[in-house]
This record gives C-alpha cells, structure tokens and sequence, in this order.
C-alpha cells in the first residue's frame, strides 16, 4: 500500500475538495448564464482524477479528459485557470481560443485534449516517446472512458505504446456511462482491465472511488513506466453522479445505482478514512472553509477579467503570420 | 387544410425527425443508428421518440465508434437497407473519413454494389461550441466522387432533402445547422414530397449582385439584402441546398443575370464550397461577369470559443453588406 | 472434430490445388509482364482461406483480403475471375475498375475489401446486421491480418459486433509479418487471439496451415454465429511464404523460419493425410492435372479477352449519370 | 565541382532521401516513423539506409496504424522533436485525418503549443495501382487552417522543399509523386540550401495563357507547352509546388501578363486545388482576364485500374493542347 506522509493525505483532500467546490460553483456560474458553453461535472469520480495524478512527480506530463479537473488541479494550475476557460476569458490558458479543460502546454506538465475521444493516447504516447528520445525520464499520464476505449485511436495508441515499451499511464475511467449509453452497450468485454490483454499491458482494476486505492496502483504504474517497464492500463470503477452534462437529466439512469453510489462518495469516504486515522475534524474544515473563500474570490476576480479582444480571434494559426480576414474585394479596397 | 394545421409551425430540427419518422412507417428498410440516439433522442433531440415507436433493432445505440457506425451503415445498406447515421456532432466526422470517402464512396464504380446510406449530424457555429463543436466539413467531401453532399436552410428543405436522401441509392452526407434547429420554422405542407437533390432555391429576386449560399449564411444573406435595399441594392439570394454535385445551372442563371457574384459561407475561406462556386462561375460565366468575385467566409483559423473571438470570427450580414457595396460600386 | 465426407475432403484438396496453381500461373504471367499491378502470394496460407471458408453454407458472405484467394474460390467465383482481374480485363467482375481481389457483390457471397486494412471489419459486421434485420440466417466471415488487427477500423468493427452479437467470424491471419515488420513489432499481445479479450468474444488459436483444424474451428464458429452465439475470432498461425508482393524478395525473414514453415506446407502436409486415409494417389494426380489444364486454358482465354472501353472510366459513379471528363471550354465550345 | 560531381544526377526520390537524411544528421530532434520504413527501407525505398545509418530509435518501424502513426509524431513533436511520418501509400493518409486535421492543425491555435511535424507519402498514379494506390489526396488538406501542403515537381525541389519543411514550426503535408520517383532526376548542387514554402516557381516563361499546375502535371504542362509552340501558341508554365498557402502573388504575376489561365491538376475535379486557384484569380484577376478560366483534372470518379481506363481518367499533353488552343482561340 501507499506510504503517504499526513501533509501528503491531507494534499489529496485538498485537491478533492477543490474540484468538488470549484465545480459547484461553476455550476452556480452555469445557472447564472456566465459560463459559456456545456459544464460538465466530475462529481464522484474526484479520487480517480486526483489520485492517479498525484502519483506522478514534477516534470511529469498529464492529459486530461474534461471530467478530470482533479488531474489538473494535481498538475498545479489554478481554480482561476479553471475558471476564467469556462468563462471565456483572456486571461484563461487557452486565450479564450478553447472551452473547459482544453488547454495546457507540455512545459507546465499537461498536454491538452481535443473533443475527438481517443485521439489524445496517441499523442500522449508520443509525449512518452519524444521524452524517451531525449533521454528524460518523464511518465505520461492520460485518461480515457469507457466509451472512448472504443474508439479507434485508443486502440491504436495503446497498442503503439506496449509495442515500444513506452512510459506511460492510460486511466480508463469505467464510470458506467458514456453519455447515455450504459457499458453494457459500449463493450461485451467484462471490464476495462480486459481491453489490457488485447495490448499485451499490464491492466489492473482498482476501486476508483478510494482515493488510496487509486493512488497506489497509479503509483505502481507509474513506477513500472519510469523503469522500463512500458505502459500499463488502470481501470478505475466509478460513476458518473450527474448527466453527461448539465443540461443532461440523466433520466435514463436507475435511481437505484445512483444512491448505491452516493453511499460510496468518495470524498465523504476518504473524510471518513482520515478522521479514523486520527486527523482533527477542525483540518478539514479549515480546508473547506479556505477553499470556498479562495474559490469564491477566485471567481469575483476572473468574472471582472476582460474578454480576450476580438481581433485575437485570427492570430496564432501558424508560428508567422495571421489569417486573412476581409474578402479581397473589401481588403483591397478595388 | 384547417387553420388549426395552419397555426402549428414545425422547426429545423422537428422536420428533421418527422422526415425520419415518416420514412421509417413507410419502408422498412430505414433504421438509424448513432451514438445516445435510441434512449436519450439524441444529443439535439432529433430521434427523439424513434425508440418508443420502432424499437431497438430500428433505432441502434452504437458503441463511441463513428468508423464503425458508418461502416456497418454501409455493410448493411449493401444487404439493402437503408441506414441513417448520425454523428453526435458533424465535427466527429472526422473519424469516419475513411469509410466514407474510401468505401462508401467507392463501392458502387469499383463493384456495382451502390450504398444508399445517410450520415447526418449537426455542423456550424454561432453556439459557443468551440473548435470541435462548430465545424463546418462540408467541403471535405467535395472532392470525392460517389458522394453526395446537402445542407437545408429551411425546415421544408430539411424535411424534403432529408427525404430524398434517405431514398437516394448513393452515400448523402446531411449537415443539419445547428443553429437553426429551434430558430426556423414554418408550415409545412402534408403529404409525402421531397425537395431533390441538385436543385438549388432561389430565395430573393434581385437584379444587382448575386448571393450564393447554403445553410445559415442563407439567413445571413436575406438580412443583408434587407439593408442594402435600403440603400438601393437588389441582392438576389440563392440557396444552394446541394453542395455536391452543385447546380451549376442555377448560379449560370442567377450570375448571368445580376453579373455579380458573392460567395458566402461560414466555413473557413480557403478551399471551401466556395472555391468550387468560385471555379464554376470562373469557368462558366466569363462572359456575364462584371466584377470580380467575392466570397466572404470565415477567416483561415479553427473555430475559436470565446464569444467575442467567435463573432468576429463568423460571417454575417454586416460583412456581407460590405462586400456587397463594394461589389456594387465597381 | 469435422465430420467431412470423403468427396468434401477432396473437394477441400482441390481448392486448395487451384489456389496455389493459380498463384503459379499468375507469377508466370507477371514475369511476362501481362499481370497489371502488384502480385500477392498466398503460398503456405492456402489452409486459412479454403479452410475458414468452406465452413460457411449457401448464402453465407465472405469478405476476404489480397491473400484469400482460396476463400474467393470456395465462394464459387472462377480461376477466370482472378485472372481477369489480374490483367483488368473487360470480363473481370470489377469491369477493370479494381485489382486482385477488390471485387464481389452480397448476392454472389463476396464483399469487396479496400486497400484500407480494417475497414472491411465494420463493413462485414454491417453485412451481418443488415442480414440480421432482414430476418436472414446467414453468417458474415471476413480476415484481417496481423498487422491489420493493428488498425482502429478493426477495433471499433470487432467491437461493434460483439456487442451486437452480430453473426461474424473474423479470421486472424497470423503469418508472422506484415510486410517486413514481424509480429513482435506490430503488438506486444502475446497472441492474435488475446486481442478476442478486449471484446468479450470467444477466441481461438488454430494451426492454419492443418486445413481440417482451420475447417473445425470455422465450423464452431459459423454454428455459433448462426444460432445467436455472436461472433468469434480465430487466429489461423500460419506463415507467409513468399514476400509482400512478388517485388518483395523478403530479405528480411530469417531462412531458417522458412525452412521451418516449408516442412509444414499445408498442401503436401493435406496430402500426406489424404494418402494416408486411403485416397488413392490418382485422384490428387487427376486433381493436379485437371486443375493445371483449367487454369492453363482459362489463362489463354482471357490473355485473348479484351480490356475495357476507355469511355467506361467515367461510368458507374452514381446510380445515374456520368462524370463530365472535358472541361467546360472544350466540352460547351464556347 | 568535378566533373565526376556534375555526371551524378540525383533522383527525385534520392533527393528525397538526401533530405531526410542531411535533416538528421544536422539536428538530432529529427527521426522518421511508419509502416517498413526501417528494415526494409520503404515500400518505395525512400528510407533506405537509414537504419543502419541512424539506428532503430531515429528510424522506426510502426505497427499498422496510420492514427498512432501520426499522432505519436504530434506528441513527440509538442515535446520538441522533429518526426517525420510515413504514409506508405499517401491514400491511408485518410485513416490519420481526424489526428491531422483536429489535432496537429489546431495544436498552436488552441493552445501555443507548435507541432513541427512532416508527414509524407507517395501519391499520384499512373502506375496502374487501383483506386487505392493512386490517390491525389493534397485538396482533403487544404481546408484546414493550421496545416500546409507541399508537392515538389522535381529532384531540387524534393530536396529543398522536405528540408524546408521539415525546418518548419507548423505541420507540412509533403506529398512526393510516386510517378516522378525515379523517372525525373537532375545535378543537385552541393551544400545546404532549402526551397522555401510558400513560394511557386515559373518552369517556363509565356506570354499568350498560363498553365498553373503541380508535382507530374508540371512535366505535363512542360510537354503541352513544346506542343503549343510549334502551334503559335506560347505557354507559361507555374509550378505552385506549395498548395497551401497558396502564392497568390506568383498567380497574379503570371496570370496579370498572359491574360489566359488554365489550371491543371491529376486531381479529380470538383473541389481540388484548382477550385481554390480558380477562386484566387476569380477575386484578384478580374481586371486582367481575357477568356474564362479552365480547369483540365481527372473526371470525377475514382482512379480506376486497367490501364485504358486510368489512361482516359489522368489528365495528360493532349487534353492540356485542346484545352490552350479552345483558350487561345477565344
Ligand atoms: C470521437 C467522438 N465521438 C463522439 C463524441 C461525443 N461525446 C462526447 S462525451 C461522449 C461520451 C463519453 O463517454 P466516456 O468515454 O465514457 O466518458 P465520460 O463522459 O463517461 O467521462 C460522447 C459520445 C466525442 N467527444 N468524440
Ligand atoms: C490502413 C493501411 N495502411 C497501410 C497499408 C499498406 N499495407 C498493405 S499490406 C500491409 C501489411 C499487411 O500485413 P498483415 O495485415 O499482416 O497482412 P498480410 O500481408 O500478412 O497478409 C501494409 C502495411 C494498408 N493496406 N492499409
Ligand atoms: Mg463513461
Ligand atoms: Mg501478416
């Protein structure tokens, strides 16, 4: 098992808290009309993201999907980040250019996903290669559901990636829908684990609503990646608490999984966990207390940041240069 | 018909389902399949209802897979049935290239085995979707034969196209417009007809420059027309509705008409419909043109997300005046 | 095991002649020039073809690969055909407008594959579900090779039709290489029949080069498929003899591999079990000569057949119409 | 140089090679993956050598799998590195399409994060290679905002134009006909030079029409124009060798002295690159046109595979003469 230090347990509530408050109020800001575009939530899959993320170490890259706001969180940016992308915001790392978690840089540890659901193992297998190749020992870390494990480029990637023995994580996150079609309909495999063996990968399945859990087997891997040992696939059991987005009712989910799994809230559990350990309930809800405030002001401030100019909107296609906007007739002013 | 029939309007999006509706009751071999199409209705309601009514083996829920979505779309339509399919979003399309432009397109020349089959799904922005939710990929299917390409502007057209797709023997890809789905609406006559496809629409008379365009850009170009008669303009506004094979005949009439022509669409400028308009009109209206040719489009960059980034990013009618004047004074 | 009746176990001799026989005379013709395009050798593999492919009954469709001509044979087509198609002739079923065996129509027992590896699987589980909801009985069968189960399509196809419980039968060709990359490059599975996990499908390794296991196994499989059992994936282990094309003079297999493999030719190897159950030598003699003398005449025949019309380029691109080929000035006079 | 230097001609594929080879040896970032690329040097050999030269970290055969293929060089690239992918025929290039056009594209747009990476390929046909090895698929490409498309028509240019590329900060789609491989060769001149992207190249100077075309079609063009020559006709011959962007000021030059354009591609049709170059002259030749443009292509179909059938589909010197003598005589 996982030998965390206290400050470090108490960084994993940190981290799960903040998603989970940051998200409610973003829901909040949704309700208001000030987050544009969908808002999706990661309500009960908090221990999946943070703690596979918090296995990694500095220099480390991850690639979220939007419901890993934990990842990210983990990987060092900010709730502003996070929230001036959902509004839309110059200041956001995208520049206004992408919405929610689609964004980052390989430099500050997390490369940025793109809609199409698999594309990004691919790509984050080359992340593993290209740092291979430069003989940096860094491990690759992404994230995919269940749904995207039926996508082609999962497919291709992860096969790519066991055959070169890369550095890297894949994160299936069997969170028992995608959208609004069960797993049942999504795979006859038995699990995700299984989708391993097709790869020649190690898989494992892990409890993705224990936060511990989930830590120690993403530590494993990424151990097992950082050794040589090439890349191993992690299925992490959840459930997605609220619909696809927020607009989505998910009325088509069985009121019966839904409070079987509220029971096993992984946040509400993991409190549990540290209070029997020992740890002062006042730690946790000074943590709380901080982290609505800081979220709460976080949001006053990104709501007061200017839009990105609009003129932004033709710059950066390309390293030189910046599109053309004005038909020739008009630009040329014949 | 009874003013009561009169009264109700249908929408974009519910001719889209009623097309789909009304093909399933009247020939067994329509079935759809697609992603939280069945149980959900559909990421925009658009199968909305089609479960209850037909059933699981009518109405498929499929794996998150468009390759094979599209692929056992055709497979089945060589059995000869008649697949639709939808892309959650048309952006996703994408990931279906290959079947479609390597096999349905294909299958008919290389073995005489046609693939009347459907991908449909909601493209273009304007809803803050960002760069993969907004896409515009018609043209990405213009330049292979086999295919055909349609995107209705009105709820008429949506249902009447629709229809004919459906009951066409070759692949159609169907761009439905996002943003007109809840926007446009009108009476629609009953009766089973189609609106076919090849034929585009004249959408307003007009004598001084020509509007070619298709989709939104259609509401676009009727705004613009709006303003500039004002100020002495008479924009004639033609809907393409087909976008592959084009009708060529009706931009020669059009353009041979007014002299002038503006291309306008929302996806980005280079390489798009428009460059083929363009190309057509080059080759075939040397005689009647006037001026040069004007498309107004989207800039050559992604679909950016944020609002302020996206409205200077799209066209509209403002722009669309702008060149029109131009155009107008040469 | 098969139950086969001494005449079906000819039968299954003679395919398997006439595949190979064939492929010799169209190595003639391509060093004389008179085969249009590449050639592709099935040599060694003739068990997987014939095999897989005499299980299926009237009705069945098949949709085989460049290396299946012993499918496309058992499936009723003729040496002619494959001749035709192989000097493009006018009589080919493709009318000269595809090579080798991209051709075949639903009602004949054949799908056409496209270049494209993989993409034949979803197509072929589309085959089986349109069957499916037309009330008809039939079994789809397809192959991909090892390298081809390397490729999205095949992934979301195989997927696909597990979940749908679609009657397929997909063969996994494994001959140890695609192209020049070996098996343990294309994937670290340990098998091909691993990758059958990842979809919850029954999955099975034969000897692809014992024509009666091959047939065994296919027949389980197509009963599977046709009472609702759902689809299955064989892995035929077999080995490619000759090089990718007739251009590839395989300077990258390990002789001794070859040398292996040679001792296990599935023909001599069916032989010997013929001889030994029996049959009298004659009747493989009869067999050999008969075939030589077809394929001989049928050659010259089509060598004497015309090519098709220039102008039938531009036909049969849509059901109606033709494609205009001048451009406008020329075409309209101007 | 020695005159043993000057007797050495250099292939277009050798000069392929050289370029992939100098590129490596110059900066260790750059490395080549795909399909046989390594062992056996390329389905066309344009990599052989490499191997032994570079070892299996630098030169990487790949599983099966045009997506990963692709998009492992987008990820090593965002990580600094310079890959260089193989499409072993430029036909499954439609297999990586959503991880060229979706993700490389739009990498530096979305995020600041710059993906250097080449993927090239054979296309072309006329070697009798079916609808599937002979595919000109440059115009799928030019759509989308992020990338740029590269055709070199010569061994110089193949040399100079893949160094440029791969020195690029922006994802270079780098398509080599296969129909030139070996059949065009020329002195290569010693040293590092590169030919920049971006800009076309006059093969022959003209005054009556201009014949705007790339990669085989140039040598076409070149034959057409000797043709013409002896017929009073007098031919300019614009290789564009970057597709996109498109040099528009090299169009306007040529076409603002001839007055007459004919755009040739082997592309089919409708929606190729000739639809874009059409467009461009529509908008900015008005004033300088003399007759309607013309577009010579392949027909739209696929590319069919008996020889008689893909001789009547490509374009070739005959279709280009009678279509300059309908366009001279206007
Ligand atoms: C290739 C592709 N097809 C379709 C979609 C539309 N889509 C977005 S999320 C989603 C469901 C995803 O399910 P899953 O992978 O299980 O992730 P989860 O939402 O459960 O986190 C779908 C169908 C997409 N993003 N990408
Ligand atoms: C998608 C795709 N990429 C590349 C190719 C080029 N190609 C043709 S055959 C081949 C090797 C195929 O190996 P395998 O699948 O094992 O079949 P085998 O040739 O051994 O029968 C390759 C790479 C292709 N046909 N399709
Ligand atoms: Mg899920
Ligand atoms: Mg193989």
């Amino acid at each position: 098992m996982a030998e965390l230090a206290p400050e470090q347990k108490l960084e994993l509530y940190r981290f799960m808290r903040l998603n989970r408050t940051l998200e409610e109020k973003l829901v909040n800001l949704y309700r208001q009309g000030k987050v544009v575009g969908g808002l999706y939530r990661s309500l009960g899959q908090e221990a999946t993201s943070v703690g596979t993320a918090y296995a990694l170490s500095k220099g480390d890259i991850v690639g979220p999907l939007i419901r890993n706001m934990g990842s990210v969180l983990v990987m060092g940016f900010t709730a502003r980040d996070i929230l001036a992308q959902h509004m839309a915001r110059a200041s956001s790392p995208s520049a206004g250019k992408d919405c929610n978690l689609h964004f980052g840089t390989p430099d500050t540890g997390m490369v940025s996903a793109i809609a199409m659901l698999g594309a990004l193992v691919p790509v984050m297998a080359g992340i593993a290669l290209g740092a291979r190749m430069q003989k940096k020992s860094l491990v690759a870390m992404t994230y995919i559901g269940d749904g995207g494990t039926s996508t082609g480029a999962f497919h291709e990637g992860a096969n790519f990636a066991a055959v070169q023995k890369l550095p890297l994580v894949i994160v299936a996150e069997n969170n028992g829908w995608a959208y609004s079609t069960p797993f049942r309909r999504q795979t006859a495999a038995r699990s995700l684990a299984d989708r391993a063996v097709a790869y020649g990968m190690p898989g494992e399945t892990v409890d993705g609503n224990d936060v511990l859990a989930v830590f120690d087997a993403a530590r494993r891997a990424v151990e097992r990646a950082r050794t040589g040992g090439g890349p191993t696939l992690i299925e992490a059991k959840t459930y997605r608490m609220k619909g696809h987005a927020e607009h989505d009712g998910q009325s088509y989910v069985p009121g019966e999984e839904l409070s079987e799994w509220a029971a096993r809230d992984p946040l509400e559990r993991y409190a549990r966990v540290l209070l029997a350990e020992g740890t002062d309930p006042s730690r946790l809800h000074d943590i709380d207390a901080e982290i609505a405030a800081r979220v709460e002001s976080d949001a006053r401030a990104v709501e007061q940041s200017p839009f990105p100019a609009p003129e932004s909107a033709v710059r950066g296609v390309y390293a030189e240069g910046v599109a053309e906007v004005e038909p020739a007739i008009v630009r040329r002013r014949w | 018909m009874t003013p009561e029939h009169e009264a109700r309007e249908t929408t974009y999006v519910d001719a889209i389902r009623e097309a789909i509706f009304e093909e399933m009751e009247r020939d067994e071999r329509v079935f759809v399949l697609g992603e939280d199409i069945g149980v959900y209705g559909g990421a925009f309601k658009v199968t909305d209802g089609l479960l209850a009514k037909f059933g699981e083996h009518r109405v498929m829920d499929t794996p998150l897979s468009e390759a094979a979505i599209v692929g056992a779309a055709v497979g089945s339509a060589m059995m000869g049935m008649r697949p639709i399919a939808e892309m959650q979003f048309a952006d996703f399309i994408s990931c279906a290239f290959d079947m479609i432009t390597n096999y349905a397109a294909k299958s008919r020349y290389r073995t005489g085995v046609g693939v009347p089959l459907v991908v449909r799904g909601p493209s273009g922005g304007g809803v803050h979707g960002g760069p993969f939710h907004s896409q515009n990929p018609e043209a990405y299917f213009a330049h292979t034969p086999g295919l055909k390409i349609v995107q209705p502007s009105t709820a008429y057209d949506a249902k009447g196209l629709l229809k004919a797709a459906i009951r066409d023997d070759d692949p159609v890809i169907f761009f439905e417009h996002k943003f007109l789905y809840r926007r446009v609406k009108e009476t629609l006559p009953p009766g089973d007809w189609v609106v076919p496809i090849g034929k585009a629409a004249v959408r307003r008379e007009g004598r001084d420059l020509s509007i070619l365009t298709y989709g939104a850009m259609v509401w676009t170009a009727l705004d613009a027309a709006k303003t500039l008669e004002a100020e002495g303009i008479d924009a004639e506004v033609v809907d393409l509705r087909t976008l592959f094979p084009l009708d060529e005949e009706a931009i020669l009439a059009s353009v041979g008409k007014t002299n002038k022509a503006i291309v306008l669409h929302e996806a980005t400028r280079t390489g798009g419909i428009g460059a083929e308009v363009a190309a057509v009109i080059a080759e075939r209206c040397f005689e009647s043109l006037d001026a040069p040719l004007v498309r107004v489009t989207a800039p050559d960059t992604p679909v950016p997300f944020s609002p302020p980034l996206e409205e200077f990013f799209l066209p509209n009618a403002d722009k669309v005046c702008r060149a029109a004047r131009a155009l107008a004074g040469y």
